[in-house]
């Protein structure tokens, strides 16, 4: 599997697509174009793993697939949607670091996902090293991502949005365990769920979503 | 033997456990106090017979510990001495416990555990026990200290005192660590074998100077001690300044003198002979100036442990110096001083304690003519007094005349650097040692001579059966250690010789105290018998010229009017009281190395207001290390808080900076 | 036989010492007065003072404890002991292994305490002042004292002073500044001692100025007596010791004959009237200095004192 | 099924009964009886040959600590069920409260005994989602705030953990462990020698940076002393008690893999660094605490920066000591929340200003705090005093340079300390809340708390010598 067979170019056009995505999230200021991105990060992330199935021959790769498919492209953004619905969040606009530095920013991290990345995987399968940096990519973007907002749902798809580059990474490591992948799979949605009940208790609490409401009542401060 | 000490200790913690449930019984403390003092009894029994026939040879190892270092006790010469200091001064006090009414309940389980700590320290032979010890006493002592936690002095003392305590287990520690260097070794005879040289050496010695003489009360770590002595009850202030200060300087001779191994340079001296010399001048100056009687006394101990220190001192740098006989007198008067300033300073401590129970006050400003009311107590007293003055034939005097004698030899030492630090020690020593005079003279004329000074001083009663027995036991220890020196030293003699070199012997021949060969020697029997004799012949002389018995009348004062009868103690105008006595010293050397200050509040004419006179100092130490100390700790909250500030966001990117940077830092090491 | 010298010496030395000890006191006052240009008391006058004193019935204030009668015995007692211990007009006397300049320096701090905790006993104003004076010189006094020890038994390798004076006087010691310098510095200390001028004027009663006498004041008969007679032992005991010291010439050997005695009997007696017109005419030709001016005076013969020793420690090759 | 398992999936069985159980007094007394069951099976698990049994594994390094925890879990059960109706809990919350605090007691027991470091981080994941949502029960901003500071910081943090372990499987993959193995600390520790050294040292910075976070080692430590402050004090008393060991012992773990490879940087001085950062941070911050719970919430980060210090110092003594200082940490730090919660309850308030004197009017209460925090900042005679003479005495001895700075910011936590004691503990007592705690509440936080002295002081003091040899091996284990 090197570069110009099919199964390596797939698996890095599906991986550059997600960090593609990822920037996406990074600079989209409307929210539900922020919650469509994220959907569609893992739409791909779905067919990633598939991808990634069929090509290592592992079956049960198609099962982190599906949970993808149903969980991050299906599930938790049918949820955001209904959230923001709720909380009429839909004019709300959040705007951070601006939109430019946290481009730069964002390739800058990505730079230092590949220079961090690759000269210290010689020795794994070349599809798997840059699975890997793409992977780290998309997890700090994700993380970038969480900085640069202030809104408790956009960070929460922020940390959605790390999940998704920890999956990539697991499907992209041949032979993950089964069971670790599930479980996974399962925390992330439960971390949703967790997340879901915050961002409520946070706007019954401060009729808002924006956590610069949220620091002023830190417990002891001054 | 040492079974009968490890088990003497055991029982005493098995006391403080059973303290708790006896200190709502009203005979409870009668128990407790009562088991104490049989206890340390004991411990000077023991101590007296291990000095005696020669300590027990192999240590006691216990299942008790840490499992990688479990307890190694032992017993050797220099451990018996202070053991026998701590039972003399430990039954004197219990005594004194005993008799005195009782202190609140929460007062009584530390007291044992605070001996048995002590004796644990002693008795340790590896670094874990001793520290352990170490740590118990300080700890069972905070407890009272903080006795009267009620009161704000008391708990700032309190924690002053534990903080010290913490700091000096944080110096000691690494001390041990650095002896035992990569072995990890810890008892006592393995870290014999590795001598520490050159630097590391040097680190060892400051750690311990810092560690123990904070514990000592050095300066200029002594800012705890006049606060925290005071505050505890009499009979554990007394424990705390005649015993526990001297654990703290065994500690020091043990890590210094005994674990560092006998080829040390000279010039580890010169620190102990400048920080004993400022302990010394410091604490006599501010005994000379406090008015408080046990803050008094507390002063005076940082002065004898600076003495002691300077004895130290001194031994190391004769013993670097290859002059085994002079480093074998320098640590004779820094043994025998010890012992004999743990005798006397528990005596005034507990007469201090008499005192302020039968006179209802330890301020001097508010005592006053308490001999006609406490003769006992004031005959005791008398006694400590005049020994912490360094009068001959008291116990004071003698390990001060070997103290200065080491002193005056230290010509021999063929380095001008070292004569002439040896010189400017010698004078700051004797300054120190009349400063002591001073402040024992204006501690008892003050508080027992004149004319009371409140109506409740006035009204003072003589103490209990067992307290006034508590102060004559050691009073008569006082007079009998200092009329018998060179037999008591001669007990010491397997600590001299483990410490001084093997050749070293006390300086002690039959009942003299000899500074060497062809030196001068101390006669204290034939000075006692002599003095006596003198002033017998004297009275039978002056009586047969002069048999009038002395007639009473009002003191002539001056030609001062006889008060009225609303001063019932005559004009207290007259009468100096202790900020006076002390005037003169406060601005002759008070000024200069205390910051003295007076100052005259005088109401301008027409104006009905008294006049008023203040006078007061701030010891050096508190703006020159305290402070700072404290200054620096809040400016680094400061920084620690803003810190803290951040938003969440600005912390998810600490983290992610963190990530990044370790990330780099990884690149960065892989590229070399 | 040579013990029995010994005790012999050292007897009527103690006779010699306590009989001259007025005298010295009672010669000082009449040459201070010839110098002055008055006639002055007769020397013999401290002989009648004290037959007076003693004669008279003490009185003791109402709350007068114990002290006030048993300190001027232990005060007079200690210097009797000291000065038992400095040699006069012969060395080797008995106690000579016992005359050690620390010891000596402790019992007259015996003295010194005594008097200062007698002038507190009664409680008036004076007394405590005198007291904290005097406690407060010697803080200065002792280290001076103390360094002057250290000279002489760098040279004599002890601080014994039987065998300090016999090195003063066989040693080949030669004239060397340090000891001038410690026999400046040794002359202060004696000076505040004893109370003199310019420390403390021994003649006044005038209160504000006082320091030995202000702890006297509630003393009375034998008490007084006791007291004065300390004081004027005390002086001679000073010169005593500076003599043999400083002026070690004549005096008796240990063992020598009954004629070296006399010889040396002379030259002592010889020596203190000398000692007495120097510090007679000192008096005279000073005046008394501000108390809080003493720390100074007694601060510069400390350095004396020190450097003394510094220059012990260059000059005789000893570094 | 194996021992390991029913210790860990007894507690969540009972999660799971709890979930349903909505009467109090009853669910109380099943978490308590659950939380009993669990630890005699907990302590059997001493006596376990060592080895690995699929996912999980017995060793001397998880075995003590896996009882201790059972220990303070039926401890700390017995303490809530005395504070549960200060909490004022409806249905739901008591419902979720229960569940959550054995699905807690069963993760981390899971953390602390899988082999496979993928279940190991599920499991450190379950403990930290059952106890997010508990810091923010009481649905204060604070706590809200606490909680959500606490959700994200660790929530990247586990990402981040979960990246490292992929990595790992990579570096293990390449040397022919695939599949189980891949994941298996045993073989990894086996193998890693042959590793490749750079994605050892990828997947150690990852790890150090995602367990580290839940460690609470600074800088990435800032939901700890808040999470600590807020929530039941039960959750608290665990969070710090437990889950802070089973995250410090997951760096551990890869600290151990990462070091067997004598190629790869050393992972030692990056476990000193963050530890050493943690004391001094703690000795600075202790100073301007104003609330008791956030004050022992800082000094668990300095007591974990502590342990840090010692594994990066490396070498049986220091591990020894960083092992014996976790151990000790958990019992006398669970001690002290029983004993803060108490006296909360008894003042209305958890701020230190509002707590005083409490050795007058509650000398039970007063004087355990007061011993449990003097235990706590390191006096004789209990566990953690050992401990730190040990690592000081190491650092001394093998690196004298980093004692200095580590005795420095020991002296500053321990002043803090001594400052907090004399705060609570002594003094004219302050004001007592309107509604006194019962009997039965006081007894509940006063037993615990003396029975965490006892033990630390037993541990201390009389190890008995087959823990005290177990605990020898386990710190030979990580190198």
């Amino acid at each position: 599997m090197t570069f110009g067979q099919l199964p390596y170019d797939v698996a890095h056009l599906l991986g550059g697509i997600m960090v593609l995505l990822s920037f996406v999230l990074l600079y989209q200021r409307r929210v539900s174009a922020v919650i469509g991105a994220f959907a569609v990060q893992g739409g791909v992330l779905a067919a990633a793993a598939a991808w990634q199935a069929w090509v290592q021959g592992s079956p049960h790769l198609y099962v982190t697939a599906l949970i993808a498919l149903v969980a991050k492209a299906a599930l938790i953004p049918l949820a955001l949607r209904a959230l923001v619905r709720r909380l009429d969040l839909h004019r709300t606009v959040e705007t951070a670091l601006g939109i430019g530095p946290s481009l730069i920013a964002g390739v800058a991290v990505v730079a230092l996902a590949i220079l961090v990345v690759l000269p210290v995987t010689a020795r794994v399968a070349i599809g798997t090293r840059e699975e890997m940096a793409l992977a780290l990519s998309v997890i700090l973007l994700g993380m970038l991502m969480m900085i640069t907002r202030r809104n408790a749902i956009l960070q929460v798809v922020g940390l959605m949005s790390m999940e998704n580059g920890l999956i990539l990474a697991a499907v992209g490591a041949a032979g993950m365990p089964l069971v670790v992948e599930l479980s996974t799979a399962a925390l992330v949605l439960l971390a949703f769920v967790v997340g879901g009940v915050f961002v409520f208790q946070i706007r019954e609490r401060f009729d808002s979503v924006d956590i610069g409401f949220l620091e002023i009542h830190r417990g002891e401060r001054r | 033997m040492l079974t009968a000490l490890a088990s003497l200790v055991g029982l005493l913690v098995l006391l403080a456990a059973a303290a708790v449930p006896l200190g709502r019984r009203r005979q409870g403390g009668a128990v407790v106090h009562g088991a104490c003092l049989a206890a340390a009894a004991l411990l000077a029994l023991l101590a007296a017979a291990a000095l005696a026939v020669g300590p027990p040879e192999a240590p006691l190892r216990l299942p008790l510990g840490p499992p990688w270092s479990r307890m190694v006790l032992a017993l050797d010469g220099l451990s018996a001495w202070f053991l026998l200091l701590l039972g003399l001064s430990g039954a004197a006090a219990s005594l004194f416990a005993l008799g005195h009414p009782p202190g609140p309940a929460r007062t009584l389980p530390p007291y044992p555990l605070f001996l048995a700590g002590m004796a644990l320290t002693l008795l340790a032979a590896d670094a874990f026990t001793l520290l352990f010890g170490f740590e118990l006493m300080s700890l069972a002592s905070w407890a009272l200290v903080a006795a009267e936690h009620q009161r704000a002095e008391s708990r700032r003392a309190a924690r002053l005192y534990l903080v010290f305590a913490a700091f000096s287990a944080l110096c000691l520690i690494p001390a041990f660590g650095l002896l035992a260097g990569p072995t990890g070794a810890l008892e006592f005879a393995t870290l014999r074998t590795l001598p520490p040289e050159g630097a590391r050496g040097a680190a060892v010695l400051a750690l311990a100077l810092l560690g123990a003489g904070a514990k000592a009360g050095l300066v200029p770590l002594h800012a705890w001690l006049p606060l925290a002595h005071p505050a505890a009850p009499s009979h554990v202030s007394a424990l705390m300044s005649g015993v526990m200060t001297k654990v703290a300087l065994y500690v020091l001779a043990r890590l210094v003198l005994d674990l560092c191994g006998p080829a040390q340079p000279s010039w580890w001296g010169l620190p102990l002979l400048a920080l004993g010399a400022a302990s010394a001048l410091l604490g006599a100056l501010r005994a000379a100036l406090e008015e408080d009687a046990k803050a008094l006394l507390a002063c005076s101990t940082i002065e004898n442990v600076g003495l002691i220190t300077i004895g130290l001192g001194l031994a190391l740098v004769f013993r670097g110096a290859d002059l085994a006989a002079l480093a074998a007198l320098a640590l004779s008067a820094a043994l025998l001083h010890a012992l004999n300033h743990g005798v006397f300073k528990t005596l005034l401590f507990l007469a201090a304690g008499a005192v302020a129970h039968a006179a209802g006050s330890r301020a001097l400003g508010r005592l006053g003519g308490l001999v006609h009311a406490m003769p006992v107590t004031a005959a005791c007293a008398l006694v400590g007094a005049l020994a912490a003055a360094a009068l001959p034939p008291l116990s004071g005097f003698a390990g001060e005349w070997l103290l200065l004698q080491a002193l005056i030899a230290g010509w021999r030492v063929a380095d001008i650097a070292f004569q002439v630090a040896i010189a400017a020690t010698l004078a700051l020593a004797a300054m120190a040692a009349a400063l002591a005079a001073a402040a024992m003279v204006r501690l008892f004329g003050v508080a027992f001579l004149g004319r009371p000074r409140t109506p409740r001083g006035a009204g003072a009663h003589e103490v209990s059966a067992p307290e006034r027995w508590a102060m004559i036991l050691p009073a008569g220890l006082t007079v009998l250690l200092g009329l018998f020196p060179a037999p008591v030293l001669r007990l010491a003699e397997p600590a001299i010789a483990a410490l001084a070199g093997p050749v070293a012997l006390a300086p002690a021949r039959g009942l003299s105290l000899w500074a060497g060969d062809g030196a001068t020697a101390y006669l204290p029997l034939v000075a006692a018998a002599l003095l006596a004799l003198a002033g017998a012949a004297l009275a039978f002389a002056v009586r047969r010229r002069s048999p009038l018995p002395a007639a009473r009348g009002p003191a002539w004062d001056c030609g001062f009017i006889a008060p009225p009868a609303h001063l019932p103690f005559g004009d207290p105008l007259t009468q100096p009281g202790p900020a006076g006595i002390a005037q003169p010293l406060r601005r002759m050397l008070g000024e200069a190395l205390l910051r003295a200050r007076e100052r005259v509040d005088m109401p301008e004419p027409g104006e009905t207001r008294p006049a008023r006179h203040a006078a007061g100092f701030r010891d050096p130490s508190l703006p020159l290390l305290l402070a700072p100390a404290a200054w620096l700790r809040e400016r680094l909250a400061d920084q620690g808080e803003r810190l803290r500030h951040l938003t969440i966001r600005r912390w998810l990117s600490l983290s992610f900076a963190t990530l990044v940077a370790l990330l780099a830092l990884l690149a960065w090491l892989e590229a070399r | 036989m040579a013990l029995l010298g010994a005790v012999l010496a050292q007897l009527l030395h103690l006779a010699l010492l306590l009989a001259a000890a007025p005298l010295v006191v009672g010669g000082t006052r009449w040459m201070k007065a010839r110098l002055t240009g008055r006639r002055g008391p007769s020397p013999l006058q401290p002989f009648r003072d004290l037959d007076k004193l003693l004669r008279k019935r003490p009185l003791l204030a109402e709350n007068a404890s114990w002290i006030s009668e048993w300190a001027p015995h232990a005060a007079l007692a200690a210097t009797i002991l000291a000065a038992a211990l400095v040699p006069s007009f012969a060395r080797g006397m008995v106690l000579a292994p016992a005359a050690d300049l620390v010891l000596l320096a402790g019992l007259l701090a015996i003295a010194r305490v005594a008097l200062a905790l007698a002038g507190m006993d009664v409680g008036t104003a004076f007394g405590g002042l005198g007291a904290a004076r005097e406690m407060s010189f010697s803080a200065f006094a002792e280290p001076a004292l103390i360094l002057c020890v250290l000279v002489l038994a760098i040279l004599a390798g002890t601080t014994n002073l039987d065998v300090i004076a016999a090195t003063m006087r066989e040693g080949q010691l030669g004239l060397r500044v340090s000891l001038a310098l410690a026999l400046l510095a040794l002359a202060a200390v004696a000076v505040a001692e004893n109370a003199r001028i310019p420390v403390d004027n021994p003649a006044t009663h005038l209160e504000l100025t006082m320091v030995h006498e202000a702890m006297l004041l509630e003393s009375s008969g034998r008490h007084l007596a006791l007291w004065e007679y300390q004081s004027a032992l005390r002086l001679t005991l000073w010169l005593a010791l500076l003599a043999a010291v400083f002026l070690p010439f004549g005096t008796a050997p240990a063992g020598a004959g009954p004629l070296a005695w006399v010889l040396g009997l002379l030259a002592w007696v010889a020596k203190i009237g000398a000692l007495a017109a120097v510090l007679a005419a000192f008096e005279s030709a000073i005046a008394k200095m501000r108390v809080f001016r003493v720390p100074e005076f007694l601060g510069a013969a400390l350095l004396l004192a020190l450097m003394a020793a510094a220059l012990l420690f260059v000059s005789t090759g000893l570094a | 099924m194996p021992l390991p398992w029913i210790v860990v999936l007894l507690p969540w069985a009972g999660a799971l009964a709890l979930a349903a159980i909505a009467a109090p007094r009853l669910a109380a007394r099943v978490n308590i009886g659950v939380a009993a069951l669990t630890f005699p099976l907990a302590l059997l698990l001493l006596f376990q040959p060592h080895g690995v049994q699929g996912w999980t594994r017995v060793d001397a390094l998880n075995a003590p600590f896996v009882a201790l925890a059972a220990f303070i879990g039926l401890t700390t059960a017995v303490f809530s069920a005395g504070q549960l109706d200060a909490e004022r809990f409806d249905a739901l919350r008591l419902r979720a409260y229960h569940a959550a605090f054995q699905l807690f007691l069963g993760a981390q027991a899971l953390a602390l005994l899988s082999d496979n470091l993928g279940i190991m981080w599920v499991a450190i994941e379950i403990a930290t989602l059952a106890s997010v949502l508990m810091v923010a029960v009481h649905n204060t901003p604070a706590a809200i705030e606490a909680a959500w500071k606490f959700f994200l910081l660790c929530g990247v943090g586990i990402a981040l953990a979960l990246f490292g372990t992929i990595v790992l499987y990579l570096a293990a993959q390449a040397v022919g462990g695939a599949g189980e193995a891949g994941l298996s600390w045993a073989s990894l520790h086996a193998v890693a020698a042959e590793c490749d050294p750079g994605l050892l040292n990828l997947a150690f910075v990852f790890l150090l940076v995602g367990y580290g976070t839940k460690a609470g080692l600074v800088p990435l430590h800032a939901w700890l002393p808040d999470a600590e402050a807020e929530g039941p004090i039960a959750i608290s008393a665990v969070l710090s008690g437990l889950l802070l060991n089973a995250a410090l012992m997951a760096v551990l773990r890869a600290k151990a893999i990462v070091g067997a490879n004598p190629e790869a940087v050393a992972p030692g001085p990056f476990l000193l660094a963050l530890g050493l950062a943690s004391v001094l941070l703690a000795g600075v911050s202790l100073w301007r605490r104003a609330d008791a719970r956030r004050f022992f919430g800082w000094s668990s980060v300095g007591h974990m920066g502590m342990a840090a210090f010692a594994f990066g110092l490396g070498g049986a003594a220091a591990n020894l000591a960083g092992l014996l200082h976790m151990a000790g940490h958990s019992v006398v730090k669970s001690a002290i929340f029983f004993g803060v919660g108490l006296s909360a309850r008894i003042k209305g308030s958890q701020r230190l200003a509002d707590i005083g004197g409490l050795i007058g009017t509650h000398p039970l209460l007063g004087w355990g705090l007061a011993l449990a925090i003097a235990a706590v900042a390191g006096l004789p005679p209990f566990l953690l005093f050992a401990s730190e003479f040990l690592l000081l005495q190491e650092t001394a001895g093998r690196a004298w340079w980093l004692a200095l700075p580590l005795a420095l910011g020991l002296f500053l936590t321990v002043a803090a300390k001594v400052a907090a004691l004399q705060r609570l503990c002594l003094g004219d007592p302050t004001p007592d809340a309107a509604e006194a705690p019962g009997r039965a509440a006081r007894l509940s936080a006063v037993v615990p708390l003396w029975l965490h002295l006892g033990l630390a002081l037993l541990l201390g003091l009389l190890m008995p010598p087959a823990l005290a040899g177990l605990m020898a091996e386990a710190a030979r284990i990580p190198g």
